[in-house]
């Protein structure tokens, strides 16, 4: 068998098997009368390993034998092939959120006063891991809870420069009314809810004009 | 599940139906030789898909074309196969009986003289002769499915090993919109709860009480003189702002204000300590549940 | 992103997917500043093809997108890699299958019709289990039976862009003088020319032989 028939069924062998291949069972996968001496695996498996420089895998010896491995260096576009889809924050801390945005300094208990109800500990943590919210004090009362206050981080999420850039208490209002009747028209048309998303992220393009129309107000 | 699955198939592919030859052999043998063997005539009924497949057999072995089959020679030699299996009492599916009846009615209306030749008199076979050609294309598109290339048979998938990877979760997205949204939300609810309505405060000064709280957590000992609060910079109104936010943090005794002597520097102290302001939120975590606080009537809401 | 990076990127992500991959799966798993259009996706594709053109693997398309596998010729070899000889299907199946193939959308009564007999609960189980098929509807007559159609994974398993590259089906003839009288003069020429299309689409260079062992069956 010449050795180009030999890499190819070789490298089908390696590939096809999903898992490293000894060189004595690879030798046995031929019949016995076309059985390859070891050196010329050898070889061959010197020659895959040469002509795959500059490719997307390479050929590596591990304990059990060879196998082909997809390249260190690609793993970031790798690794999105099992990306899970990132799940949605909860109304609940989108709520606790905007409170500590707007009510700032303010402690869970507040929070959950205006709420209504109370404010799980998971919330507070993933907001304080996403960076988006800080301790800036405890208050000084039975319990010495935290005072919570929002982060830089959380300003450039947004993309905004300041607290100030956020929408007026009034223009809340009115976004909510705009919202409902939005909600209404959907449920008519009935559209799919990744529509409606869409629908969302259109309209806030507008929000950004709102915020500059409101800016001299501020001042 | 699985196990099941196979077993099906096992039955299945004990029928010799790919090679033909042997099938043929078998066959041609059964109505001239008397005496089969049980076992053997199990096959031979297992190798037919049904009357039609039978009927075909029968056609294509006498190498007659379909278009135009002497019905009483076929018939005769179907009742003969039928005759045989039953003989060996099989589990004869009813269909092949319908057939065997079907074939009769041909035969003998095939018999009647045609006496004048009307046009549209359609053949006795036709109907026959359409299922039959029907029949034979899909069982040739069963070959050729059969044949095509394959996985797992005449090709293989490829894998290699993936690197290392993080698996990090992705963090879910979030629109400003859908913070103000939930906000409005609230307001809503608090509102029909507290029968009056929540006033927010303009943010700058929520901003800066944040920031002078900041300011103070990073001091050691947690005092900063009263003027270092004010930048010129910030112009008139930033300064209001950073008096009002100093204002509403004593208010909310967040913070105090200190002089040690008479016409002394005057010092603002976080009222919670510098180092307690640096306690990861770990200590927050233990107090759980509602701890309202007087200052949250004063200076939160309303 | 350089082509030659491209084409790595691809390449690994075709040998980690182990399934078939749309070329817009292929864009998305590329991060949205770096997003490469769809025809230097299909360059990097066409290049990954040709650099393969020696190897024992190759990149196919199929109905779901493309896809390294071994190429056919090198079955024998790789076969052996597994103790277990490949899945035979039985002619019920097959022809179960071939119906709902070619006939689709078609219920169970409508294969028994053609098929004669009836068509056993198991095989359209396994058909379902496989994904090979997949109940589409049902049809509004009593009993409501349901639909049949097949799946891109039929397609793939049986290396087919679309349902258009099947085997053609033969030809029904009308029983009439007419007919009876061409057929009678044309029955060598007919026989040859359905050979030469069940092998025009079998690109099997094995399936020739297959043909000819199979013929006198039909003679």
């Amino acid at each position: 068998m010449d050795i180009n028939q030999l890499k190819r069924i070789i490298e089908g062998m390696l590939l096809a098997a999903g898992q490293p291949i000894a060189v004595e069972r690879i030798q046995q996968l031929f019949h016995i009368d076309e059985r390859p001496v070891r050196s010329d695996i050898m070889d061959a498996l010197t020659q895959i390993r040469q002509e795959c420089a500059d490719r997307g895998f390479e050929l590596i010896e591990v304990a059990s034998g060879y196998r082909f491995q997809i390249r260190q260096e690609l793993s970031p576009w790798i690794s999105r092939l099992w990306e899970e889809k990132p799940q949605k924050y909860s109304r609940a801390l989108l709520e606790t959120l905007a409170l500590i945005a707007y009510q700032q300094p303010i402690t869970r208990g507040e929070i959950e006063q205006v709420r209504g109800v109370a404010v799980s500990t998971s919330i507070i943590k993933t907001l304080l891991e996403r960076e988006w919210v800080r301790v800036v004090g405890h208050r000084e009362v039975p319990g010495r809870p935290a005072i919570y206050a929002t982060t830089h981080k959380f300003l450039d999420y947004f993309n905004l420069m300041s607290l100030d850039q956020l929408p007026t208490l009034a223009e809340i209002r009115e976004l909510s009314d705009e919202n409902l009747r939005l909600d209404l028209e959907n449920t008519k048309v009935n559209e799919s809810s990744e529509e409606l998303e869409t629908e969302s992220v259109s309209l806030d393009s507008s929000e950004g004009q709102k915020l500059e129309e409101r800016e001299p107000e501020n001042d | 599940m699985l196990t099941e699955q196979n077993k099906i198939v096992l039955n299945e592919t004990s029928q010799p139906h790919s090679s033909s030859a042997v099938q043929a052999e078998l066959l041609a043998k059964v109505p001239d030789d008397l005496y089969i063997p049980p076992d053997a005539l199990e096959v031979i009924l297992d190798t037919f898909e049904g009357p039609l497949d039978l009927l075909l057999y029968l056609i294509r072995r006498k190498n007659l074309d379909i278009l135009d089959i002497p019905v009483a020679q076929i018939t005769v030699q179907y009742i003969q196969y039928i005759e045989v299996m039953q003989n060996f009492r099989f589990d004869l599916a009813g269909e092949y009986l319908v057939m065997a009846a079907m074939l009769a009615e041909i035969k003998s209306r095939m018999l009647i003289p045609r006496e004048n030749e009307v046009e549209d008199e359609e053949d006795p076979r036709a109907e026959l002769v359409r299922r039959l050609q029907e029949y034979e294309r899909f069982k040739q598109a069963a070959q050729d499915i059969d044949d095509l290339p394959r996985m797992s048979r005449d090709t293989f998938t490829v894998s290699a090993e993936p690197p290392e990877m993080e698996r990090q979760k992705p963090l879910p997205e979030v629109d400003l919109r859908e913070v103000l949204l939930a906000l409005a939300d609230v307001i809503v609810r608090a509102d029909k709860f507290a029968h009056h309505h929540i006033q927010l405060e303009p943010l700058s000064t929520r901003e800066k009480m944040t920031h002078i709280l900041i300011r103070l957590s990073e001091i050691e000992g947690g005092f900063l003189p009263f003027v270092s609060l004010f930048k010129i910079e910030e112009g008139r109104l930033g300064v209001v702002v950073s008096f009002l936010a100093l204002l509403e943090l004593i208010k909310d005794s967040l913070v105090e204000i200190v002089q040690t002597e008479d016409e002394g520097h005057i010092h603002v102290k976080a009222r919670s300590g510098a180092t307690a302001a640096l306690v990861s939120f770990e200590s927050d975590m233990r107090t759980s549940g509602p701890t309202v606080t007087e200052s949250v009537d004063q200076g939160l809401l309303f």
